[in-house]
């Protein structure tokens, strides 16, 4: 993500310290695609044991993250026609089709030459797709595939049910094996627990940062800006570099936040962002919204890999048992439908939201299937009005800035016209 | 006397509209938009102002909408269909909650507030499938003008089901239902019944409450007002003005800007500021 | 005199072709397709015997093919026209791998086997904005001819860039061209380009490879030819009536099965099953 | 002289019709009755695909497959909770309930096969907050015994929550009954599709779909006794075998295509030699074993002895080997790809299947449907070309 923060968005301190450690991030994979470096674990974001993988000093590589980057990079569209000649067919998830086209393509991307897997670690985390993705790279690959089956947060209650936790716990241990066969070497324990310390205190470095937002006006874009921390929360958590990331990034948004700086000249509204962003078209879709001063103050989108505002952190003291919890029921993509309604109403009403916009995207129906549904109910039962648009996270055919920009446009102007009713 | 100007520029016809400082109609102006979008958006505009007797100078403010509002050069500001819509049907028919707006190329729903403020909106995207694009072409392959559909839809006795929505294959599903000796009023009765079908779901996402106004050209078929009735279950408010209520709404915010007040439905004339005043809204387009 | 006939009864025109004993072709006629199918199917193929000069009875056989492939009475067995198209592809250049078929209301791309057999097939959904119904709906109000269409498109220096997917949405689209000043030339060419990169994306699903036969209505516009040229790098091949190929394939397939049956034809209708 | 097979046909074609007709009645009137009937019975409707619906027959309800609305109701509510991308089915089964049809259940259960399905779950309990909804997680990890087990901690909790809504907690006995009964069933089914291998011109793939699907719209009891009908008069039906390819169809596993598109690819020269239509009613390929533990015993089962799926993802074997030795079993000519549009998981597997066949050099077809479509002129046409390129030599 460090190359791809297009101009119009944050251009602070920590802007350049991530496109550092990213870099060398993406220098490790070139490394290990070279055969010169660590094993390469195919893993996704959401609610991942990365921890185990930084115990077992392996790398781990998110098929997730490429695909967006080449989507930022304007590289999506032929890897997807190459996909789509292969038999794939246009409606499926677009991330898949782009990173099974580049797979072909001989993994070269302009910002690394990703590695051929040594291990692919399907953590199941609530997207069936994964599972077919993974699936369809085990068969190219011909590498092993471990499916780590995490049940779905699917209770009514707070907590996943113990039984649940349990079968994870356990699954985390055959992982454990599987990882010791591969590496020679058994767990260390000590070292793993040193690097659940590190994620706890990321964790709750952006926890706080998370909630600087709630002031007024917010220091950052939550959901545009967010993406910049994004890539050192999945791909360094549970390093030093990510600890220190944090640590900067708090220092630098807290000190905006103190001054009452935003990132717009004026915060006219608040809102609430729910799905992924084009990738492609970032900047034309974030000046849509700019246009009329709004400015996001929370995302959905920005806890896919993790939830930790609202109090979670890795433990050292039981690292299973966290690693358990943080795939069961601390991220947004293995929550269901009605625990995403709660999530967002609670920004809503605790950031203090004038409005929630859906960006539904046609390849990610984890995200979208349904989102007619979650409009309905904020736009009825709890009378937040709510903007829902179309188009896609990967692929550029969707995107129809005429026809997204009409429907902004109108929404902000309906939210203004509003406002000067009340103030009369 | 202060004189707001509406333009609405859509895809295949424009309509222009002069208010008067109390909100009365002076002048209505429709032509179809053809190829020069710009051209026509001045037409229309002049035509207006000479059939109010005024010049195209004396309006204070004009205000574009539609698809082609960038185009309205002459304008000064431009603001979305929905709104304007939304306002249209406020000033006519004032206790309006929902507004059904169907044009040549796309189909809306609008929830309002008791003030014409939108609430919410949907909009049919990306396929002209079940628009007026739809009828026009429907019209034209049974060989009827668009204003003989509606009534001749209404004699269906035994609607056909099409298999199509699509504005340009509507044509090759009627031949072959005439080939199978199908009645034209049961294919247009199932030609308007397919698009109403279409539209109500489309503005069931708003939440539908009544009172509801049916706005742009559509609304002049009196096939599709009948089509939309029985499936809502619920009358619909249409008037002669129905076609223009776009361009209405762009001329009551004109008429709101050139007289200093952004509210609505105050009516209140007075206070005036000399010059139409710069908006502090970010209009669309006024980058 | 032995004739056989095929007749393509196609959603804008229907093709009829008469072939002599030794598959020369003697005959060809196209009507504008009306929804009396059995009515322009008879008046096409008596349009092409007054060509080859013939009559009715020295018809052998008769193959129907097309959308309407079903409702002619007289013929003697149906069969699809993208087997039919695949087939007359070969005939013409025995070399084809890919047939690509644009008509009035699809699109298909069909790769081929041996001795013309279809190996593999796509066609596009059911939306005008990618087939020949969208150029004459560009002709329309473009007011050009539809014959003017190719040529013009060849005239191209700038071709402009047509981002609609939709027909009618294309159409606000060119209007804006048109208003613009854009040369009408260029506007063609862009939609020839959109139609050709739409056919390469389909083409590239059954494996595109040489050499590429285009037929259909739309292969007579030399613009579209050369649109798909460059969008697919390839060679093209087309034939002097490209819409006639699949009329041309029903026939063959006929002369095929006369063969097969020992020139008599069968009292009743082949069955639905049409084996060659 | 001819009276006897003439009867014994008309009975058959008396079966299918009624099944037919069964299978189009977004009312559920058949369900209904048999409630009526039964007074204090109640109702679970089961998302497709796999269900155990023993835990619900066990506990004193009737299982029923609610598995979309085909041509028989226009959607007018449920678009607007789903996008235009999502599958038919899901938009369908929501409309049903939008528009009160689905009163008359106590509950639905639904399960991790498709990220729309889930999403349903939520939408359900959200609009409908008085009925049973639950959501059930079937494991992945096949290659990991611990999944087994984890299956049958599931059963257990989805077993607690259908007994308190039933007020009926059912023993050991219970479910085993239940299990025999099913067991029975499914054997039935498995001996027609064998049937239809074998001989397929005496049972079409749109008769044994019309067949199992009323078996998801019943009570079992009345199910068995038509399954065992038919397995009776089946051997005396006059039929001749026609010139037709013989293929295997794939991919209709969650959405039913209609009754006439079957019937347009039949036509169009196919015999369907087997097919994953309600393959979740009839998910096992051997009885479950009836023993001490049957909540262990149906887990084992899924995880061991079920046929393979778009939505099982199982490490030990590729969907595609599947697939290709059933070709070389039932002699098949060719495969055909039977997607609903938009449905991702058959998408999926589509490419890999196709990989699978090309190297094979198995010939194959997509052919996308959706289940509220009535007219089938192309897939007449594309199914003809294909049963055509087979054939022409
Ligand atoms: N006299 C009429 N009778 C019936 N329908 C009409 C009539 N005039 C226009 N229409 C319909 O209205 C449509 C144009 O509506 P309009 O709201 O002006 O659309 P747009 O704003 O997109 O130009 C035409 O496509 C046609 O279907
Ligand atoms: N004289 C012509 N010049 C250029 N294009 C033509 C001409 N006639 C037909 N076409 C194009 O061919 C299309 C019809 O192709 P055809 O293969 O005959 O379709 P179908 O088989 O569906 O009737 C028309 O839609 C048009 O775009
Ligand atoms: S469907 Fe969504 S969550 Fe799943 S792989 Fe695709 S983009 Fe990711
Ligand atoms: S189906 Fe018809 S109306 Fe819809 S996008 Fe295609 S051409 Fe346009
Ligand atoms: S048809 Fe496919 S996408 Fe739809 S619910 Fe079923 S499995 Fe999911």
């Amino acid at each position: 993500m460090a190359q791809v923060t297009p101009k119009s968005d944050y251009q602070g301190r920590i802007h350049n310290l991530q496109k550092d450690m990213i870099g060398r991030y993406y220098a490790n994979l070139t490394a290990a695609s070279e055969g010169k470096g660590k094993k390469a674990i195919y893993m996704l974001i959401s609610g991942n044991p990365v921890e185990l993988i930084e115990a077992f000093d392996m790398l781990p590589v998110y098929p997730e993250v490429n695909a967006l980057q080449l989507a930022v990079k304007k590289q999506s569209l032929p890897l997807i026609l190459a996909a789509e000649e292969m038999g794939y067919s246009t409606d499926n998830c677009a991330y898949v089709k782009a990173d099974v086209g580049m797979y072909f393509a001989g993994r070269k991307t302009p910002f690394a030459t990703i590695p051929e897997p040594d291990l692919i670690l399907c953590n199941y985390v609530g997207c069936n797709v994964y599972l077919q993705w993974f699936e369809h790279l085990g068969e190219y690959s011909k590498a092993p595939v471990y499916n780590l089956d995490v049940p779905f947060f699917r209770t009514p209650g707070p907590e996943p049910l113990a039984e649940d936790i349990n079968y994870v716990v356990k699954q985390l241990e055959e992982l454990i094996e599987v990882l010791e066969r591969m590496s020679g070497k058994s767990l260390d324990y000590k070292k793993l627990q040193r690097i659940m310390q590190l994620s706890g205190e990321t964790g709750e470095l952006w926890s706080e940062i998370k909630k600087l937002t709630r002031e007024r006006p917010a220091p950052y874009d939550a959901y545009f800006d967010s993406v910049m921390m994004m890539a050192p929360l999945y791909c360094l958590r549970g390093t030093e570099d990510g600890l220190r990331f944090f640590q900067e990034a708090y220092k630098e948004m807290k000190q905006r936040a103190d001054n009452h700086e935003g990132p717009l000249p004026e915060e006219k509204f608040r809102v609430v962002m729910e799905g992924p962003p084009p990738w492609p078209f970032l900047r034309q879709f974030r000046d849509m919204f700019s246009r009329w001063g709004a400015v996001a103050i929370a995302s959905t989108y920005s806890t896919v890999g993790g939830i930790w505002e609202f109090g979670f952190r890795h433990d050292p003291q039981r690292p299973l048992e966290s690693m358990a919890r943080h795939m069961l029921q601390w991220n947004c993509t293995n929550r269901n439908f009605l625990q995403r309604y709660k999530q967002l109403k609670d920004y809503v009403d605790d950031w203090g939201a004038d409005a929630l916009v859906i960006h539904s995207v046609k390849s990610c129906r984890l995200f979208s299937a349904g989102q007619g549904d979650m409009r309905e109910y904020f736009t009825k039962q709890l009378n937040v009005p709510t903007l829902l648009i179309e188009s896609d996270l990967e692929d550029p055919r969707y995107f129809s800035e005429a026809q997204l920009r009409n429907r902004v446009d109108a929404f902000f102007e309906s939210l203004e016209h509003q406002r000067t009713l009340v103030k009369k | 006397m202060i004189y707001g100007g509406g333009v609405d520029v859509g895809s295949t016809q424009t309509k222009a509209i002069i208010l008067s400082e109390d909100r009365k109609i002076v002048a209505r102006c429709l032509i179809n938009t053809g190829a020069n979008v710009s051209m026509a958006a001045e037409r229309a505009f002049r035509e207006a102002a000479t059939a109010a007797g005024i010049t195209p100078e004396s309006v204070a403010y004009v205000v574009g909408t539609g698809y082609g509002r960038y185009k309205v050069n002459f304008g000064n500001a431009q603001i979305t269909e929905i709104s304007c819509h939304a306002r249209g049907a406020n000033l006519l028919f004032p206790k309006t909650r929902t507004v059904i707006d169907m044009g040549g190329q796309d189909a809306k729903g609008i929830r309002i507030g008791e003030d014409g403020d939108v609430k919410d909106f949907v909009m049919n995207d990306k396929c002209a499938a079940g628009t007026g694009r739809f009828l026009s072409n429907s019209a034209e392959t049974v060989g009827l003008s668009l204003d003989q559909i509606g009534p001749i839809s209404l004699g269906a006795k035994k609607p056909v089901r099409l298999s199509t929505v699509c504005a340009v294959f509507v044509e090759s599903d009627i031949m072959s239902y005439l080939a199978e000796g199908k009645t034209v009023p049961d294919i247009l009765g199932g030609v308007h019944s397919a698009i109403a079908a279409r539209t109500v779901a489309l503005v069931r996402r708003v939440g539908i409450d009544p009172e509801i106004t049916f706005t742009g050209g559509v609304s002049r078929n009196i096939g599709m007002v009948k089509a939309l009735e029985q499936k809502l279950g619920l009358p619909v408010n249409v008037c002669d003005d129905s076609h223009y209520i776009g361009a209405i709404g762009a001329a009551i915010f004109a008429l709101e800007r050139a007289m200093g007040g952004a509210s609505a439905g105050s009516g209140k004339p007075g206070q005036v500021p000399a010059a139409a005043p710069k908006s502090s809204l970010p209009i669309a387009g006024a980058q | 005199m032995a004739f056989v006939a095929g007749i393509d009864i196609g959603s804008r025109g229907t093709k009829a072709v008469i072939l002599d004993e030794s598959r020369h072709v003697c005959g060809t006629a196209l009507v504008k397709t009306r929804p009396d199918f059995p009515g322009v199917a008879k008046e096409a193929m008596e349009l092409a015997l007054a060509q080859a000069g013939g009559r009715m009875e020295d018809v052998k056989y008769v193959t129907t093919t097309g959308l309407g492939r079903y409702n002619i009475p007289f013929r003697d067995i149906q069969i699809t026209d993208i087997t039919c198209a695949a087939r007359g592809a070969e005939f013409l250049f025995p070399n084809t791998a890919c047939v690509l078929d644009v008509g009035g209301q699809s699109t298909r791309a069909i790769r081929l086997r041996q001795g013309g057999k279809v190996k593999e097939f796509k066609s596009n959904d059911k939306c005008a904005a990618g087939s020949g119904g969208f150029l004459e709906r560009a002709a329309h109000y473009l007011e050009i001819p539809l014959d003017q269409l190719g040529p013009l498109s060849m005239d191209a220096v700038k071709p402009t860039t047509i981002s609609s997917v939709c027909a009618v949405l294309a159409e606000s689209e060119i209007i804006n061209h048109v208003s613009e000043g854009q040369k009408v030339e260029d506007i063609i060419r862009g939609i020839h380009n959109s139609l050709a990169s739409r056919s390469k994306a389909l083409l590239a699903r059954v494996g595109l490879e040489d050499e590429v036969t285009f037929v259909g209505g739309v292969a007579r516009q030399n613009g579209m030819v050369q649109a798909l040229k460059d969008t697919i790098g390839r060679q093209v091949n087309v034939s002097d009536q490209p819409d006639m190929v699949a009329a041309l394939g029903a026939a063959l397939l006929g002369h095929q099965r006369l063969q097969k049956l020992g020139g008599i034809r069968s009292n009743e209708q082949d069955p639905d099953l049409n084996v060659g | 002289m001819v009276t006897t097979p003439v009867q014994e046909t008309s009975k058959l074609n008396a079966i299918f019709d009624s099944c037919r007709e069964m299978g189009q009645d977004p009312e559920f009137n058949v369900a209904k009755r048999w409630l009526e009937d039964h007074p204090g019975k109640k109702a679970i409707g089961c998302f497709p695909i796999h269900c155990p619906v023993e835990l619900i027959h066990a506990s004193g309800m009737l299982p029923l497959g609610i598995i979309g609305a085909g041509t028989q109701i226009e959607v007018t509510y449920a678009d607007s909770r789903f996008q235009s991308f999502v599958c038919s089915i899901v938009k369908t089964t929501l409309e049903l309930g939008l528009t009160n049809r689905l009163k008359f259940l106590e509950g639905m259960l639904f399960h991790s096969i498709c990220d729309p399905a889930r999403n349903l779950s939520s939408v359900f309990q959200r609009n409908f907050p008085d009925m049973f909804v639950e959501y059930i997680h079937f494991p992945q990890n096949f290659a990991s015994p611990l999944a087994r087990k984890y299956l049958a901690t599931e059963y257990q909790r989805i077993l607690d929550g259908l007994q308190q809504r039933s007020g009926h907690t059912p023993t050991v006995d219970d479910l085993n009954r239940s299990i025999a009964l099913y067991n029975r069933i499914r054997a039935g089914l498995r001996e027609i599709y064998r049937i239809r291998t074998d001989t397929p011109h005496m049972i079409s793939a749109a008769e044994s779909f019309v067949l199992t699907r009323a078996g998801t719209l019943m009570a079992p009891e009345e199910f068995v006794k038509i399954v065992e009908e038919v397995l009776a008069e089946l051997p005396g039906r006059p039929s001749r075998p026609k010139d037709r390819i013989r293929v295997i169809l794939e991919g209709s596993f969650c959405e039913l295509p209609p009754v006439g598109l079957i019937e347009t690819v039949e036509q169009a020269g196919c015999y369907i030699l087997d097919d994953d239509f309600l393959r979740g009613w009839r998910w096992f390929t051997e009885d479950v074993p009836i023993r001490d533990n049957p909540l262990h015993e149906l887990a084992e089962s899924y995880s061991e002895r079920a046929y393979y799926s778009g939505t099982k993802h199982d490490t030990r074997e590729t969907k595609a080997a599947h697939l290709i030795q059933m070709v070389k079993e039932k002699k098949a000519d060719a495969v055909i790809m039977q997607a609903a549009k938009f449905c991702e998981p058959a998408l999926f597997d589509y490419a890999l299947y196709r990989k699978a066949l090309d190297e094979a050099k198995i010939p194959h077809l997509l052919l996308e449907f959706e289940e509220k479509t009535w007219i089938f002129d192309r897939a007449r046409s594309e199914a003809e070309t294909f049963v055509e390129s087979l054939l022409f030599d």
